[in-house]
C-alpha cells in the first residue's frame, strides 16, 4: 500500500487556495515537493525551504484530515525537510578556510532534480505511449512446423518469476489432482481395540454388562458403530455371548470363557 | 470509398482469421454491400499490383493470406523465429528441471501428469538443460540438470539465486504462504527427496 | 524489385512481431540491402496508396500494423476493449529501469522515494521489464532490464531512442548541471533554457 498514495484534492479545499485545478494526484514525497516548487514558482536550485517545509507540512495535515493512510515515505520526507531548516538557521562556517560552503540543501536538490528528470521521461512516454496504443500487429501465423504447440514465449521475456510461477503451477496441479488422504481431519476408531476393550470389561468380573452402559458417553456415531462391530465380532468369534430375558429388555454380555486371537482387526470406523 | 478498402484492410489484417461480411460491416459501420465492393476492390488492387498478399475468400467472409509463391521464405521466417521461442509447456519443464534438479524424465512426467520427452528434447538442443548421469532406479533413467548457459541466461550467479515463494510473495503482495514453502523441499538432501518420489513413477 | 517488395510484404505480414533486417534476408535469401531497399519501397508504398497498414520499425527490425485510424473499427471486430494505459507511476519506474538498467528495486524506490514493488509488478506482468539476475549486495535484490516488447510498445527502434534529456530540459527549462551529465553520460550539457516550470504540469 505504500505506493500509489493518491491524494485527491477535496472540491472545498482552501488550505493552499489557488490550486491549479486540475492537481491529480502525487506518486510520492518528492512528486509533491516538485509539485509545491512549481507551484510557488521558485528555483529549485534555491530552494525556499522554510516556505516548502511549511506547505509540505499543510499537504501532510490534509492528508490526515482526509482519512488518507500517510506513507512512512512522506514522513520520512519531512522529517529531512525539517533538518534542513534548522540547519539553514545555524551559522555556517567552512571546515577547511577557502572551500566553498556546503549548502544543506545539496542533497534533496540532488534528489530532485534526478526524480524530475525520469517524471519527465516518463511524460513523455505517456505521449509517446498514447500514438502506439492504436497500432494493431497481426497475430503471427501459425505453421504446422512448431510441433503444434500452442502459445510461444520469447525466452528473452521470461523472467525468474515467471520461471518460479511455472514450476508452482505445475505443483499445484499436481496437488490439486493427489489431494492428501483425509484421515488426520478424522477422529478413527479402530475396532480391534474396540474388541479389546469390551472383552476387558466384559472379564472384569463384575458380572454381566448391560449392552445399554456400553454405548453410554461416546464421542458420536463413529465410536458407536465400531462399537458395535466389535460387539458382534466378538459375538461371531463366541468368547462373547449376549442374553436377554425378553423382548426390549436389556441385553447383558458376559464371556463365554473361549478366547481368540484379534490380530487381523485392523478395520476402522470413522 | 478508397478509405473503405483501407479500412477492411487493416480489419483483415488485424484479424488474423477468416471474418464474416456481417462482422467486418459492423466493425467498419458501412453496410455490408459496402464491404462486399470493398472486398473486390482490395482483392483486384493485390492482384494488380502483385502485392505479398491476397484476399482468401472463405465461407461467408474474408482473409489475407500471404501468397502461396512466399511459402517457402515465410516458413524459414518463423522458423527462424521459432528459434527464441519456448512453449508453455517447455517452460514448465524448465522450471521443474530447475527446481528439482538432478531429476529424471519419469519424475517430470509425474509432476506434469503428461509425459515431456519432447519438452526435455527442445531445452537439450537449446543448451538449457543437459544430463546428469542417470539414476540408479528401475530403467536407470537420464538425470537432467540445467546448464551454464541456463544460468547466463537468466543472469545468475548460482542455483542459489533462483527466486523462493518469498519473493514473489514480497514482490506481489501476497502474504506468505508456508505450506507452499515446503514445496522446494531442496534442503533435504537430493537422494532423499528422488527415492520417496520414485515410489510413485509408474 | 518488386518482388522483393512482395516477398518482404508477405513476410511482415506473416510474421506479426518485428523481424530484423538479417532475419529477413537470411528467410528471403537476399542481401540485407536488398531487404533495406524492400522496406523502403514498402513503405512509401504503403503511404503513397493510403494504405491500411504501414511498416512499423521498432526494436532493431520491422513489423507490419494497421493504422491508428482504425483502431477503433479493429477493437470492434477483435471485440477487445481499448488498450490500457501504463500508471505514471509504471511510467516512472519504467523510466528509471530503462536509464538505470540493470537497477534493482531498493534503487528505484531510492531514486523515486516512494516502494515501487506493484508498478515492478504491472511492468513484468506486461513484458515490458523482465529479471536480469541478482545484484551482489546485501540482500541480493533481483535486477531489473526493459524487453523487446519494451521497445514495441513505445515504438524505439533501440534504447537509443529513448527521450534525450536535452528534449526534457526544454521541456522543464531546467539549466545543465553536472547532476544531469552524471545521470545521462552520453548527453553533452546543453545551454542554460530559463523557461518557466511551469508548462510541465499534466
Amino acid at each position: 500500500m505504500a505506493e500509489g498514495i493518491r491524494i485527491p484534492v477535496p472540491a472545498g479545499a482552501d488550505l493552499m487556495q489557488p490550486y491549479p485545478v486540475k492537481l491529480p494526484t502525487f506518486e510520492g514525497p518528492l512528486d509533491l515537493l516538485l509539485h509545491l516548487i512549481r507551484k510557488n514558482e521558485v528555483d529549485l536550485r534555491n530552494l525556499p525551504v522554510a516556505d516548502i517545509c511549511r506547505q509540505y507540512h499543510e499537504y501532510i495535515v490534509l492528508m490526515v484530515e482526509l482519512d488518507l493512510e500517510v506513507a512512512a515515505e512522506f514522513l520520512y520526507v519531512e522529517a529531512m525537510l525539517l533538518h534542513i531548516k534548522s540547519q539553514m538557521v545555524l551559522p555556517r562556517a567552512s571546515a577547511v578556510e577557502g572551500e566553498p560552503l556546503e549548502d544543506p540543501r545539496d542533497e534533496l536538490v540532488r534528489r530532485l532534480l534526478e526524480y524530475r528528470k525520469y517524471k519527465g521521461v516518463a511524460e513523455s512516454l505517456h505521449e509517446m505511449e498514447a500514438v502506439r496504443l492504436g497500432l494493431w500487429s497481426r497475430p503471427p501465423a501459425r505453421v504446422e512446423l512448431t510441433e503444434g504447440e500452442a502459445e510461444e514465449t520469447d525466452l528473452s521475456e521470461v523472467s525468474l518469476f515467471d520461471l518460479l510461477t511455472f514450476f508452482k503451477g505445475a505443483v499445484d496441479r499436481y496437488r490439486a489432482q493427489h489431494p492428501p488422504s483425509m484421515e488426520i481431519a478424522h477422529q478413527k476408531f479402530s475396532i480391534k481395540e474396540k474388541m479389546e476393550q469390551m472383552l476387558a470389561r466384559v472379564k472384569a468380573g463384575e458380572g454381566p454388562v448391560p449392552l445399554s452402559e456400553i454405548f453410554r458417553g461416546l464421542s458420536g456415531r463413529g465410536e458407536a458403530i465400531a462399537i458395535f462391530l466389535a460387539v458382534l465380532e466378538l459375538l461371531r468369534l463366541r468368547v462373547v455371548r449376549a442374553r436377554q430375558d425378553g423382548e426390549f429388555n436389556e441385553i447383558y454380555l458376559d464371556p463365554t470363557g473361549e478366547s481368540a486371537s484379534l490380530e487381523g482387526y485392523e478395520e476402522s470406523y470413522r | 470509398m478508397t478509405t473503405h478498402v483501407a479500412l477492411l484492410e487493416a480489419l483483415l489484417f488485424a484479424s488474423g482469421k477468416p471474418a464474416t461480411l456481417e462482422r467486418l460491416a459492423e466493425a467498419a459501420e458501412i453496410t455490408k454491400a459496402e464491404v462486399e465492393a470493398a472486398l473486390d476492390a482490395l482483392e483486384k488492387a493485390c492482384e494488380a499490383e502483385g502485392r505479398g498478399v491476397r484476399v482468401d475468400r472463405v465461407a461467408g467472409g474474408a482473409r489475407l493470406v500471404s501468397r502461396n509463391e512466399f511459402d517457402v521464405a515465410v516458413r524459414s521466417l518463423l522458423g527462424l523465429e521459432g528459434k527464441n521461442k519456448l512453449s508453455i509447456a517447455s517452460l514448465e519443464v524448465l522450471s521443474i528441471v530447475a527446481y528439482r534438479q538432478p531429476v529424471t524424465a519419469p519424475e517430470i512426467a509425474e509432476l506434469r501428469g503428461v509425459n515431456s520427452a519432447s519438452s526435455l528434447r527442445t531445452l537439450l538442443d537449446k543448451k538449457l538443460i543437459t544430463t546428469a548421469g542417470r539414476k540408479e532406479v528401475v530403467g536407470t533413467p537420464f538425470l537432467y540438470k540445467t546448464t551454464k548457459e541456463f544460468l547466463v541466461h537468466f543472469g545468475l550467479a548460482d542455483l542459489k539465486d533462483l527466486p523462493r515463494p518469498e519473493d514473489l510473495d514480497a514482490l506481489y503482495g501476497v502474504e506468505a504462504n508456508t505450506a507452499q514453502t515446503e514445496l522446494f523441499p531442496e534442503q533435504n538432501s537430493p537422494e532423499e527427496k528422488t527415492d520417496s518420489e520414485e515410489e510413485k513413477d509408474s
